[in-house]
């Protein structure tokens, strides 16, 4: 094979899991969605929260040590602990799950049956507020997360493809990240769990039913307390596996928070409503905006993937406005 | 004025024990908009109750006031107390309220426009812990009830017609296997055979299942047709009450509810100009 | 009770739809108005001027657009940032072309060609709704940035891809370029905030206005009664991008003088437009201008507050900073989802009730 | 009064922490042990501008009231802001290592300083560096310029080219938009092109993921060169033990091996004076931050020799820094021998002599080493092109060239 | 005059207006109209009566060109009908009220009802936006027709109330107001009467028995209330299944068999 169309293919499969990455982040966005029609601007930032949670308690960082000691001037910074990965994130849940009933006891309780734009206000100044908090919490400084993933080229799949190019072209083989590699199993995994509970659960029903309408929801016996806990858990707990994955690449840092916009182009061509969306989106936005790069970047001055995922999107929702399988946007008098 | 409130009072009926007991409300939308100014009213156990009235007079605002659905209008009951069972409700969250067997079927339909049909009904089982059997057994009788939901019953609820709506948000309740219904219009944008169905239906469960029924209606002359006691609410006040049967008799009630004068049935096309009707209050 | 309504009859149906129908209100705004621009330049620093009342202004006139095309068209956008960016390269371009057209007019070109870019956006919102749209505005936001990071013609080539307003003035007085005095900015800018929210209150209040707010509420009934939804939307799309185009210009020539697109125009330009106009209320041109103040004050005061009283440390200041500017948005919303401004209206409408409470 | 406008929050606080640190403690530690600047307490206003310019601008003018002697805007955008601000105003800016390189000709800029060295230096050393490496001879290598599309990391382009037209190599630009967290093309096209080295004009999280990247793909670590702001301990550590061999540029010593070191520790960390948490001494950022400071007193030292007065003004200032002279014996008396360049500062050249070093990550211990001094630059390249953008700065604002004596 | 007055100027009361001919719709496997045809001539009460789901009210969304049928033509003014949008065929003089109210929440009633009026206004965005000249003599002519439908409906005292709060009858007129404001040739009503008293749906039946009166509008109403239709129609349509099985006055339907099966069950008095 000439290198060339190996090259293309390398670009086809990075881009694959480039999109399993931000189809993670997109997910979290669909939970929350689909659940009460929250557009839930906070997403990105509870990822980082939940990573910085994550690193702090793994390293026994003590929270909120800078106030603690420009008020009283002690030196406290760590606890002295350095925790097992796995309790560290059975924790982060734990930390997760407290923020879900917070969020719903303290802002959503108030809110019910208000527009979609009031709701997504609302999750602005939650993020607002959980970015100052995070960072008082555990600090900015960029820290490094190691649950013990596996990082680097999978030399396997390099040894194994090395061999695939016509004799005598200069061809490493084929290059992914292992880190990748396990962003899509878990991605997978998470989409197939998550998809059978809401398509076949009663929860799942009244997650739908509730995105509908609030007043109807209620007065059919759904909980909206409770069916908002739940999601902003899931949610929760998907944002940190995000964070997990994302702070493993580059370190926890504020930028984490960022990658929500990588995440809405996915959200929006898959659909707000689809969990299979979510990763489909994320794998045609993840190729495209590779292959954009790689063929046509070169010649218009490169960088283009920012703006490249949306105008894709764009592209698809002129023809479906609603995204690829996102619920039909219902239009009747 | 005082010579209704006064009526109201005494006239609650003695006989059965009171269900559901509403007593002098007052409720308040938005801090500012006074829209229920002492309202009072009981449901008997076993009974079918109507609230009557023109256009904002008030129905709807009472219904969510027992239902608690007023919070998420930013209405509150500023005054009085709600009693189901003996017990004060006011305070429980709606779905408290459904498991303890009360329901609402809101007014406009309200169906989830992006379950089917089906899926809308089912939600209406939610706080249900019978059995999946036992729901399957009322989700067929309501299919049996309204055989065009069978037919439209893997539809999004959105594409479907008022009508279908209107059955739609009935049969969720029923699925909830209530013991109270509160119902808002629910004759709204039926055609007449469906709701005369509609009200042997209300009987049947009456009679048969024991289902307490508190309906709010603009049809008169067929809510005095089934209830056993009726409400007239005008601008946020019970302005009259009595049994149905009494209520049907009254030459007021039949000149501005019944469309009857004089014994005989009004044309519409021969209504007079601008007739307005004498209020009771003003 | 001062403040009331009753016997305040109108006798014309042009005295009805006038824009103060109270004379209390009308008076409170010919006051501030007379304050605005007859006291406050005596007063003013560079600190104020640059700090709080530049911004503050320049946010004002994005802000009153964007509610243009959200509060009242019901359409959420998120490209602000680079509509702003039209808005101050366009500018930069016009006054490096042209260096004696009147800075003055030069903006309202700038303006111009914001809206036409803004059109060329809109065009898509025929289809696309809701957040879908919302996301999909993301596109301007960020191809615009990159487009004019890219196109070297857009900044006259110069090395560092920065663009610098040369000096420009009106009637003797120097408006941009570091010379200009605070005073002579403000005016300037004022009196475009004065000028446009005029217009805007007049297109909001016309046939046009409720077009968009027919559109806003229920695209298809206004449809079928006769609403034409591409030129409501388009028109809404141009005018609000006019605004957000001058407010760019503003915000590159007088306000910050050198700007570099990613930096100044970036998406959180966009998100900070959009968070004014939901606090301040949205489809409410008073709510613009509340909105914008929220926003523009409440951290340079919160900052006071906390570094220059208190003494605290920058960083923990900003931290909590941010909690409290979160903090209030949610309570906000709380207490009024829709917004200041409708909380001012409550507040007033309890008053006129005052003392009766209902 | 020495405003810091600093950013120890947003995106990119955790490079301006060490930095912030660095410079308040050098002059908490003038103020305990020396008196203060000839006698005169040095006051420190910190103002977070969060790297936003409007911030920035707002932070300027909250400060100009307090009779300020010398800003460092620590941002690119908000030195184009200030720019003609501070001319206006007649206060000095020093923006060392970033911000304007034509403000190196002091005849345009009479008030903006940028030593000791710029961007274009830097691309000039990393040219350099590559060249000792090569024996002088780079006609048929591939170097490949990783940097961040902004005007930031467009600055050494032109000097790059310029350099490749010269020695003969060939140049790939390789742009990353902000802010840099996904970085798989790029690499994926530097994989597959295999250049013999690479530049990066990174800067935040992109710094991160570029070096980790690197890693992934196997690239051989000495051959990956970053500009100063992209070689702190926050860059290469998140990449764990296989950035080691990293190399980035500097202008200023690494480590905290000198007696200073011993004095900030005896008379503000011990004494519970350090801004900050205090445990960023001897990180690369707060090294910058404290050379800052170091030069901003030592230009106010020469102007109150100037000028004869205790208490200076802005004006007596920015002479001082024009005058500022950085001598090996100077830098030994302050205890930081050999810690940065020597220069010296003059009217018509605001930026030094342009020398830069050389560092390199060991991961095993956990610190960057310098292996290099503290060389020049190309200046045959960059002159040409300083003079260029100045004179066209000045003609675009009408700006007189200043006549130096 | 608009275009709609002018279209329908040289058709005389009791001439055919529009034709609906031989129209089928459907969405997916769900068939909403099946070969339908029946006209509707100037000046009549034309009222259009079926079970619920019969296909109703998509036939009027058929004729004001919001659903396009895979079949048939609509013939309006003499003229056959192609490839209008909704907006076009409003602006021909068609306009109508909804069963589910698509009023506009956030308006008052008087912008809403002004928003009827658009058609009829053509002021430029320039002189709108200074409110000077043609712009503001405008708004104050139609202002002035407005003002007359709300006299005429009796909604005075809720004039600058957002809708979104009134009762559910007041929205129908209000809606009633808003369809009426566009001097319409001819007026869908789409359930006015639902959630109505006796004694609303008298005064509604005035109403609308004034404005044909009144203004010579033509009137094609959907409604299940037979004593209602029966009283003010002159001719129905009956659909069942989104087939018709019926077409003819007051008494010729009352007395069809087909019909009383399929609707009204027991013939009503
Ligand atoms: N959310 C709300 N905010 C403010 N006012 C409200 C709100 N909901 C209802 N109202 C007002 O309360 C009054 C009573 O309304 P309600 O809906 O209870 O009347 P109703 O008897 O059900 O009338 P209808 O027969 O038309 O349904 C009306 O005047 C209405 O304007
Ligand atoms: N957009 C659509 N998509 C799918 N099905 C539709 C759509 N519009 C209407 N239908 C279906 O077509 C049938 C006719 O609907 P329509 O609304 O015309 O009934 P209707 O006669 O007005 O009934 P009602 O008296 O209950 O309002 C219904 O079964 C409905 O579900
Ligand atoms: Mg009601
Ligand atoms: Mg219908």
């Amino acid at each position: 094979m000439s290198p060339e169309i190996l090259y293309t293919a390398e670009v086809i499969l990075n881009g694959l899991m480039a999109g399993v990455m931000y189809a993670l982040v997109a997910l979290g966005f669909v939970l929350i969605f689909k659940a009460s029609g929250i557009f839930n601007y906070a997403q990105g930032v509870m990822a980082l929260f939940a990573a910085m949670t994550l690193v702090g308690i793994q390293n026994g960082q003590v929270p909120f040590s800078h106030l603690i000691n420009a008020v009283f001037g002690t030196q406290l910074h760590h606890f002295g602990w350095h925790l097992p990965a796995i309790v560290a994130i059975l924790l982060t849940v734990v930390v997760m799950i407290i923020f879900a009933i917070l969020v719903e006891r303290l802002v959503l309780k108030h809110l019910v049956n208000q527009e979609p734009i009031i709701l997504f206000m609302a999750t602005i100044g939650l993020a607002y507020f959980m970015e100052g908090f995070g960072d008082l919490m555990w600090g900015s400084e960029i820290k490094v997360l190691d649950v013990g993933l596996p990082k680097g080229a999978s030399l396997a799949l390099e040894e194994y493809t090395v061999g695939w190019a016509t004799e005598g072209s200069q061809y490493y083989g084929m290059y992914v990240d292992k880190l990748d590699m396990v962003a899509a199993l878990v991605a997978i995994a998470l989409v197939i769990t998550l998809s059978l509970f809401s398509q076949y659960t009663k929860t799942g029903r009244a997650l739908r039913a509730v995105a509908d309408d609030h007043q109807a929801a209620l007065s059919v016996g759904i909980s909206l307390r409770k069916i908002w806990v739940i999601t902003w858990c899931i949610a929760g707990v998907v944002a940190m596996v995000a964070g997990v994955m994302w702070g493993s690449k580059s370190g926890v840092q504020f930028s984490l928070s960022l990658i929500a916009l990588k995440a809405l182009p996915v959200l929006i061509l898959g659909g707000f409503t689809s969990i299979p969306g979510a990763i489909i989106g994320g794998l045609i936005i993840g190729v495209g905006e590779k292959l954009f790069e790689y063929s046509i970047g070169p010649m218009i001055g490169g960088a283009t993937e920012n703006w490249f995922a949306y105008v894709l999107a764009l592209f698809f929702l002129v023809f479906r406005p609603q995204g690829l399988f996102g619920d039909k946007i219902i239009e009747r008098v | 004025m005082n010579t209704a409130a006064t009526t109201s009072e005494a006239a609650v009926p003695e006989q059965a024990e009171a269900l559901l007991e509403v007593n002098n409300i007052e409720v308040i939308y938005n801090h500012v908009i006074l829209v229920l100014k002492g309202v009072s009213l009981s449901v008997p156990m076993g009974g079918i109750t109507a609230i009557l009235g023109g256009n904002g007079a008030g129905k709807t605002t009472t219904l969510k006031a027992i239902s608690n659905l007023l919070h998420s209008e930013r209405g509150v009951v500023t005054k009085g107390s709600i009693l189901y069972r003996g017990t004060p409700i006011d305070s429980l969250s709606p779905e408290a309220l459904v498991k303890r067997g009360v329901i609402q079927v809101m007014e406009g339909r309200h169906c989830f426009e992006h379950l089917t049909i089906e899926d809308n009904l089912l939600t209406g089982a939610y706080t249900r812990r019978d059995g999946k059997a036992a729901v399957k057994r009322d989700l067929e009788m309501v299919y049996n009830y309204f055989p065009r939901l069978r037919d439209r019953r893997k539809s999004l609820a959105g594409y479907t017609s008022g009508g279908e709506q209107q059955m739609c948000a009935i049969g969720r309740a029923l699925l909830a296997n209530p013991e109270t219904i509160l119902l808002d219009e629910p004759s709204m944008g039926l055609a007449p055979q469906l709701v005369e169905e509609i009200f042997e239906n209300v009987k049947r469960l009456n009679e048969q299942e024991g289902v307490s029924f508190l309906l709010a209606e603009q049809n008169t002359n067929i809510a005095l047709r089934y209830a056993h006691y009726g409400y007239i609410l005008e601008s946020g006040r019970v302005v009259m009450d009595g049994a149905a049967s009494e209520l049907r008799d009254n030459a007021d009630v039949k000149e501005f509810y019944l469309g009857v004068s004089e014994g005989a049935k009004r044309s519409f096309r021969n209504v007079k100009h601008y007739k307005r009707r004498k209020r009771w209050l003003s | 009770m001062f403040y009331r309504q009753a016997g305040d009859f109108k006798t014309t149906y042009r005295d009805d739809i006038q824009t103060f129908p109270l004379k209390q209100d009308r008076w409170g705004y010919y006051i501030v108005l007379a304050i605005a621009f007859l006291v406050v330049p005596f007063f003013i620093n560079d600190y104020w001027t640059s700090a709080v009342m530049l911004p503050f202004l320049i946010y004002a006139i994005a802000a009153l657009g964007l509610n243009i095309l959200t509060g009242y068209c019901g359409q959420v956008s998120l490209g602000t940032g680079g509509f702003l960016a039209v808005g101050a390269y366009g500018c930069y371009k016009i006054m490096t072309s042209f260096p004696d057209l009147n800075i003055f007019v030069v903006v309202l070109l700038s303006g111009l060609i914001t809206a036409a870019v803004g059109m060329l956006f809109g065009i898509p919102s025929l289809r696309i709704k809701g957040f879908y749209l919302a996301v999909a505005t993301l596109a301007a936001q960020f191809f615009l940035v990159w487009l004019f990071n890219k196109v070297p013609w857009f900044y006259n080539n110069s090395a560092s891809g920065q663009i610098s307003s040369p000096e420009r003035s009106m009637f003797g007085y120097a408006i941009t370029g570091p010379n200009a005095d605070a005073p002579v900015r403000y005016l300037f800018c004022l009196t475009l905030l004065v000028m446009l929210a005029w217009v805007a209150r007049n297109l909001t209040r016309g046939r046009l206005g409720r077009s968009w707010m027919a559109i806003r509420d229920m695209d298809i009934a206004a449809e079928i009664i006769g609403v034409n939804p591409l030129r409501s939307k388009l028109s809404a799309f141009a005018v609000s991008s006019f605004f957000i185009g001058v407010a760019g210009a503003l915000f590159f020539s007088v306000y910050l003088g050198a700007v570099e697109v990613g930096e100044a125009f970036g998406i959180n330009q966009s998100f900070l437009v959009l968070f004014m106009i939901i606090i301040g209320g949205l489809g409410s041109i008073f709510g613009s201008f509340v909105g914008a103040a929220f926003l523009v004050l409440v951290p340079v005061l919160l900052k006071n507050i906390m570094v220059n009283w208190l003494g605290w440390p920058t960083d923990i200041a900003v931290h909590i900073e941010f909690m409290v500017i979160g903090g209030l948005i949610i309570v906000f919303l709380i207490a009024e989802p829709h917004g200041l401004a409708q909380l001012w209206r409550l507040a007033k409408d309890k008053f006129l009730l005052w003392p009766f409470p209902h | 009064v020495f405003p810091s406008l600093s950013y120890r929050t947003g995106a990119y606080g955790a490079n301006g922490i060490p930095f912030a640190d660095g410079y308040a403690d050098y002059f908490t530690l003038v103020n305990e042990r020396d008196g203060g600047i000839g006698g005169v307490a040095a006051k420190v206003i910190e103002c977070e501008t969060g790297y936003n310019t409007q911030k920035g601008v707002e932070c300027y003018e909250s400060t100009k009231g307090e009779s300020p002697l010398i800003y460092q805007p620590l941002s690119t955008g908000i030195t184009y802001q200030l720019i003609p601000k501070v001319t206006a105003d007649g206060i000095p800016m020093h923006t060392m290592g970033y911000g304007r390189t034509s403000a190196k000709n002091g005849q345009v800029f009479s008030n903006v300083f940028n030593y000791p060295a710029n961007y274009w230096d830097g691309a000039s050393h990393a040219i350099n560096h590559i060249l000792g490496e090569n024996g002088g001879d780079i006609k048929d290598k591939n170097v490949a310029l990783v940097y961040h599309n902004s005007a930031y990391g467009k600055e050494p382009i032109r000097t790059l080219t310029e350099l490749s037209a010269k020695h003969g190599f060939k140049l790939t630009e390789v742009p990353v938009d902000h802010p840099g967290q996904e970085q798989k093309s790029q690499w994926l096209q530097i994989r597959r092109t295999r250049p013999d080295y690479v530049l990066m004009w990174g800067w935040g999280v992109m710094n991160q993921v570029a070096i980790q990247e690197a890693v992934n793909i196997g690239y051989p670590m000495e051959n990956f060169i970053g500009i100063w702001w992209s070689g702190s301990e926050n860059d290469v550590i998140p990449a764990g033990p296989k950035a080691n061999g990293y190399k980035a540029l500097t202008f200023h010593a690494v480590g905290s091996d000198f007696p200073v070191f011993d004095d900030i520790k005896k008379h503000v960390v011990d004494a519970g004076k350090a801004a900050g948490a205090g445990d960023q001494v001897g990180t690369v950022l707060y090294n910058r931050g404290m050379y800052a400071a170091m030069l901003a007193v030592e230009a106010a030292k020469t102007a109150q020799e100037i000028h004869g007065t205790k208490d200076i003004n802005a004006g007596q200032m920015r002479d001082g820094m024009e005058a500022l002279v950085m001598d090996a014996a100077k830098m030994e008396s302050l205890g930081m021998a050999g810690f940065g360049p020597e220069f010296t500062v003059d009217c018509k050249n605001h930026g030094g002599p342009g020398l830069g070093a050389m560092q390199q990550w060991d991961a095993g211990a956990g610190e960057w080493k310098l292996i290099s001094d503290f060389e020049a630059s190309d200046m045959d390249i960059i002159q040409p092109l300083i003079d260029e953008d100045s004179n066209a700065f000045a003609e675009e604002s009408k700006i007189e060239v200043r006549e130096c004596a | 005059m608009n275009i709609g007055s002018k279209m329908a100027s040289n058709i005389q009361p009791g001439e055919e207006l529009l034709r609906i001919e031989n129209i089928s719709l459907s969405f997916g496997g769900v068939k909403a109209l099946t070969e339908v045809s029946f006209d509707i001539k100037r000046g009549e009460v034309r009222a259009i009566i079926g079970p619920n789901g019969a296909g109703k009210s998509s036939m009027l969304n058929v004729i004001n060109g919001f659903y396009h049928p895979q079949v048939g033509e609509v013939w309006y003014c003499g003229q056959k009908r192609k490839g209008l949008k909704p907006f076009q065929i409003a602006h021909q003089g068609i306009a109508r009220t909804f069963q589910n109210i698509a009023l506009f929440k956030g308006m008052s009633t008087l912008d809403n009802i002004m928003t009827g009026r658009s058609t009829h206004m053509r002021a430029n965005m320039l002189s709108q936006a200074i409110w000077r000249g043609a712009a503001e003599k405008e708004e104050i002519k139609n202002r002035r027709f407005v003002e007359e439908i709300i006299d005429f409906l009796e909604i005075q005292s809720i004039r600058k109330t957002p809708v979104g709060r009134l009762p559910y009858g007041l929205q129908k007129r209000v809606e009633l107001g808003r369809a009426l404001a566009a001097e319409p040739v001819l007026l869908l009503l789409d359930e006015p009467m639902a959630g109505m008293n006796v004694e609303e749906k008298e005064d509604m039946s005035r109403f609308i028995l004034d404005v044909q009166s009144e203004f010579g509008t033509t009137i094609a109403i959907i409604e299940h209330d037979m004593g209602v239709v029966m009283d003010i129609s002159d001719r129905l349509v009956v659909l069942d299944y989104g087939k018709k099985i019926g077409d003819g006055t007051p008494e010729e339907i009352r007395n069809n068999q087909a019909v009383i099966d399929a609707y009204l069950g027991v013939p009503h008095e």
